[in-house]
């Protein structure tokens, strides 16, 4: 029998797929209906101070190798999401709590109050590539990330995660600041900023007209900043970005992931794809002569 | 691929003072009871259910209610907006005696259901609900059409008298109706379930959301146990329904918070 | 009649074509391959000082969506590769000479060399992502690629292209810098940082570990950079990313490239692609009746 | 796709103290003169010539020259390697009466070409060339066919005292070749290849350059006026040849220097 339990710090999960943050996760409903799949835990959607509607349509399109959305952050203030998180019964799996705000303060407010609704860990959003003043314009900055983890640590007892952006000079140096503020895993990466013209109308099809590159297209970018990222820190590192399939699962733990974090796959395979993950990997480390998806983690760095 | 192809509008029909029909030349297969994401650029996209089907010819019909739709409203023969979908699950008939309840703007997608259902070679009834007779529209076109056309208004302006739930109580009473497929304002639906339910009938609604992706991964639309609209929508059978609690309760705006659907 | 002839600067080019550097662009030979087909210009392999054998093969691999490649800027070394560039005849189209280095000095020297070569323009590669030392490392910092250009803009006549890469927090700042420093066109982008894990025998499968990520999967990404370039700076920019297809062209150019680069797209359509974006953006601009195409540069700014 | 498929070495075969060859099942079809890149993992990627095609097992067949070859050589049976390819061209048969010189390690991808061209019922002579005898391979495997074997060594060692070269121009005084085909060290082909164009016989040579992507982009192998030895390669005619002033006189190292091709 092969074992997919697998641990990031003391968080216990029962294999290592997670629903990434921002994808089926507005409500309870959804992310009860995602935690009855195969997935170990679901990461909610990035939830701020106050409520935001996000940008306007057309905030999403498929591309020929990915998908593009500029979704903007919407939510509906952490006071309004806290009767979402306590409708998720956590038999079934783990719920991870994604915070952004555009200061300190913000972030303590938002952590303590994600851990009071029960959530089993938060996931800091430092990377998202299109709301001005939020995500990625604070997480460039080592020393701005080292603070906020910092806060954050000292405000709640509950694991915690930071969510990079590949949209950097060097997501060790993030990393690494990450890690010295006291994070607990790092999860990488967030989407990829790109853009689509319409030729025929001659403008960017999105509202916000940059938006954020996921799905298959990104894996190798993916897979590389966790290769990256395992040689700089100690701590464990969640892999997320156009994960379609077992074999890219094991890509990523090769690479250095503990967990792995699938979005845009619920686009290319359903919601299934949780399952069809799980077959994925058993049949291949079953092959292979695996028994543990642990040992896995980091072997491609010889 | 779901990226907004561009389209020119072939024509435009007015329906009502607010109400108008836009048809354009887009081959994807689609049935009645599915929509489209219409972007006018520079402003925004918007979810709108196909009004008629004609080969590669497709067409919606809507009412002016804010930005975008006076937007679109305000567009000429040729000008040019992006499609993308069809998206949904779209209707599928059931039964023999179909009965049709379109109300308001529901109206729009429903009478290609009935042209469609109508090649059943089955009995099909419609009842056409709106406030006031300057409301109603495609009564022409389903009149041209093998279905019994009953009509409702609030104002008893043309037609029946009352809300079109009413009217159904009616039918029901006097036909032996297997399914009812209905699209309008959804405490009418609710009714129109509640209807449903005690008598025993079969029934699939059109539910409306705040949509955003349309193609299942943004969560906006969800309702009840996570089922997506844009998905596993916009139809739901009585039996879904039953366990939706957010059934003319409430809905979410575009920040996803959520709205009740007033009384 | 459609014009497709374009200007960076005072450097004519019959149309937007022109050959990226490091595909087909070793030999003579090859580029003058490339001038016979609907290529107004080629930029050579860059060229350093010093003989470079690159990194050992694996250097290159196919991936779903896109190429990845670590070449390493092997190269014979700026005095060797004079005998290439002058036994080229300019009658056919421009030849741009490509060089890098990892300091002032060196890009000085070699500025000079390629300009006696006879070259018609220059390309300063700071945007390699593979070579320690060299490209991106420097490329990486706006006061670095000041100085370089600044110090080559004395050295030559000839006008200067900046090849940025997409691997960096703000390809703005850089883009100002080199506009500031002198520079006559940007170029963007190189390739992005990628990599494959070979799951089999787990490791990755470039010699170099880390790859540069080109063809089509970075179209959006490099329609981003151009967008966000145009709208920083006022000198010309040459598009480079993904491009197969005339519409990808024209994309670009609506983003704000002048002209643009094709190097991947080699490997999918054969060195027959420049006649077939040629005739594609024939076909395109009549159809939607223009011209020129300098009306399209930048037009999706508004 | 051109990325390394990881195959199982399913036989390994001593073919003299340092030549061996190697099988393995790879799927894709692949014909004589084509080479794939083998991918020695932590070690290097270098082509090799298809020496053996039977459907899907391949093999391959080399001499250890430097540390690839030598990592190669010390694999067992069942180690894993990478595949990719097949690239280049490959032979295409032409006349009636055919002469294949293979010269040292070239005779590896002679012999596959033989046998396939023996198919097509035509007379086949076949000269495979060494420095001395116990460099030989494949004898036993070509004298098993139609061909006629002939051999030669530089010092009479087995058959044919000399170079291969001058035992061809004793050949064709005696048989009327139409086609030459070979592979070998490039003197010896540009020797064979003057005699061809003396004596009026096409010639199908098989170059040899330093290879990265084997895909035609990285311009590593490209020849002549932008010939690319992976592609429009590696196999090259009689008139394509006198346009490639390279031929015979150089080729170039991992950075793209020229090198003299030693007299
Ligand atoms: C599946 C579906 C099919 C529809 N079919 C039709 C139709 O055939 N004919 C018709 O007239 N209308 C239809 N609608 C409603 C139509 O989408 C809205 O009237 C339109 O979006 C209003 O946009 P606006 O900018 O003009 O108004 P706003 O002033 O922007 O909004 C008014 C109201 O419209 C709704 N709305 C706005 N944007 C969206 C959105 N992206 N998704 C869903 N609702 C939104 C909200 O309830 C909002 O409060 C349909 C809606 C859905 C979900
Ligand atoms: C199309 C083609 C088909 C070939 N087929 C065969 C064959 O069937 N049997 C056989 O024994 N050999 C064949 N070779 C030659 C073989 O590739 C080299 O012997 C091998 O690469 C040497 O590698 P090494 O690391 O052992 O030696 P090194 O010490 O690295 O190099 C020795 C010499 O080998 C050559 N070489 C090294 N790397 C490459 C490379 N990537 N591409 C081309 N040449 C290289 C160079 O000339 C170099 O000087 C073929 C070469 C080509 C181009
Ligand atoms: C529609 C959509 C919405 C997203 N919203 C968020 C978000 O709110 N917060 C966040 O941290 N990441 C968000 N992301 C990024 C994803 O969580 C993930 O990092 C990225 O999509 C790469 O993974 P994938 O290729 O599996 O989609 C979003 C992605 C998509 C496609
Ligand atoms: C095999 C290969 C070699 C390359 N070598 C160089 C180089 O020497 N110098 C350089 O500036 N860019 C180099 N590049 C990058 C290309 O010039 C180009 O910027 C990039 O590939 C994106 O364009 P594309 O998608 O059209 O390939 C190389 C790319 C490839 C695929
Ligand atoms: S609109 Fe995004 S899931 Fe339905
Ligand atoms: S090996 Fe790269 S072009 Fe031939």
């Amino acid at each position: 029998m092969v074992s997919l339990t697998t641990c990031i710090n003391n968080l216990e999960l029962k294999n290592p797929f997670i629903l990434a943050s921002g994808i089926m996760d507005e409500d309870a409903g959804s992310m009860k209906r995602i935690l009855q799949e195969d997935a170990a835990a679901v990461v909610t959607k990035s939830i701020g101070l106050h409520e935001r509607n996000g940008h306007s349509n057309p905030t999403f399109l498929e591309l020929e190798h990915g998908l593009l959305n500029a979704m903007g952050l919407p939510n509906p203030g952490i006071d309004s999401y806290g009767s979402e998180i306590k409708k998720i019964n956590n038999d079934n799996g783990k719920i991870i709590g994604s915070i952004f705000g555009s200061n300190v303060e913000e972030f303590e407010i938002l952590s303590e109050k994600m851990q009071n609704y029960g959530v089993n860990a938060l996931e800091l959003n430092l990377s998202c590539p299109h709301a001005k003043g939020y995500g990625l314009e604070i997480g460039q900055d080592p020393e701005e990330i080292n603070k906020i983890v910092r806060a954050v640590k000292q405000s709640v007892s509950i694991p915690i995660f930071v969510k990079l952006s590949p949209n950097v000079n060097d997501i060790c140096m993030l990393a690494k600041a990450a890690e010295q503020g006291g994070a607990d895993a790092i999860v990488a990466i967030n989407t990829v900023k790109a853009m689509k013209i319409d030729i025929e109308t001659k403008r960017p099809i999105l509202a916000n007209k940059i938006g954020g590159y996921s799905g298959k297209a990104i894996k190798p970018i993916g897979i590389r900043n966790v290769y990256e990222i395992f040689e700089a820190i100690k701590i464990p590192i969640i892999g997320v970005g156009g994960i379609t399939k077992g074999e890219d699962v094991i890509e990523y733990i090769m690479a250095g992931a503990s967990a792995v974090q699938v979005g845009s796959g619920i686009y290319y395979n359903g919601i299934q794809i949780f399952t069809q993950l799980k077959e994925q990997v058993i049949k291949w480390m079953t092959q292979n002569n695996y028994q543990n998806i642990k040992e896995l983690i980091g072997v491609a760095h010889k | 691929m779901n990226q907004p192809e561009i389209v020119k509008i072939e024509s435009i029909q007015n329906e009502t003072d607010s109400i108008k029909t836009i048809t354009f030349f887009y081959k994807l297969e689609t049935i009645p009871g599915q929509f489209f994401m219409i972007w006018i650029p520079g402003i925004d996209e918007i979810p709108m259910s196909v009004s008629n089907i004609n080969n590669d010819n497709k067409a919606i019909t809507f009412r002016v209610v804010g930005d975008a739709t006076k937007s679109l409203f305000n567009l000429k023969k040729h000008d040019l907006i992006g499609i993308r979908g069809p998206y949904g699950n779209g209707f599928s008939f059931h039964g023999n005696h179909h009965l049709f309840i379109g109300g308001g703007t529901g109206i729009a997608m429903i009478a290609p259901a009935v042209e469609s259902c109508l090649l059943r070679d089955e009995p099909v009834d419609v009842i056409l609900g709106a406030k006031t007779k300057d409301e109603l529209f495609f009564i022409k076109r389903l009149q041209k059409t093998d279905a019994n056309v009953h009509i409702a208004t609030d104002d008893g302006s043309k037609g029946y008298k009352g809300y079109t739930s009413k009217l159904t109580e009616k039918i029901i009473k006097e036909k032996q109706i297997d399914t009812i497929y209905t699209c309008g304002p959804e405490l009418m639906m609710k009714s129109i379930f509640e209807i449903c339910i005690k008598n025993n009938i079969s029934l699939q609604a059109s539910l409306e959301r705040y949509m955003k992706c349309a193609v299942g991964i943004c969560g906006q639309c969800c309702i009840g146990e996570g089922l997506r609209v844009c998905i596993e929508g916009p139809i739901f059978s009585d039996k879904q329904l039953l366990d939706i609690s957010d059934f003319g309760v409430f809905n979410r705006n575009a920040s996803g918070k959520k709205k009740n659907i007033q009384p």
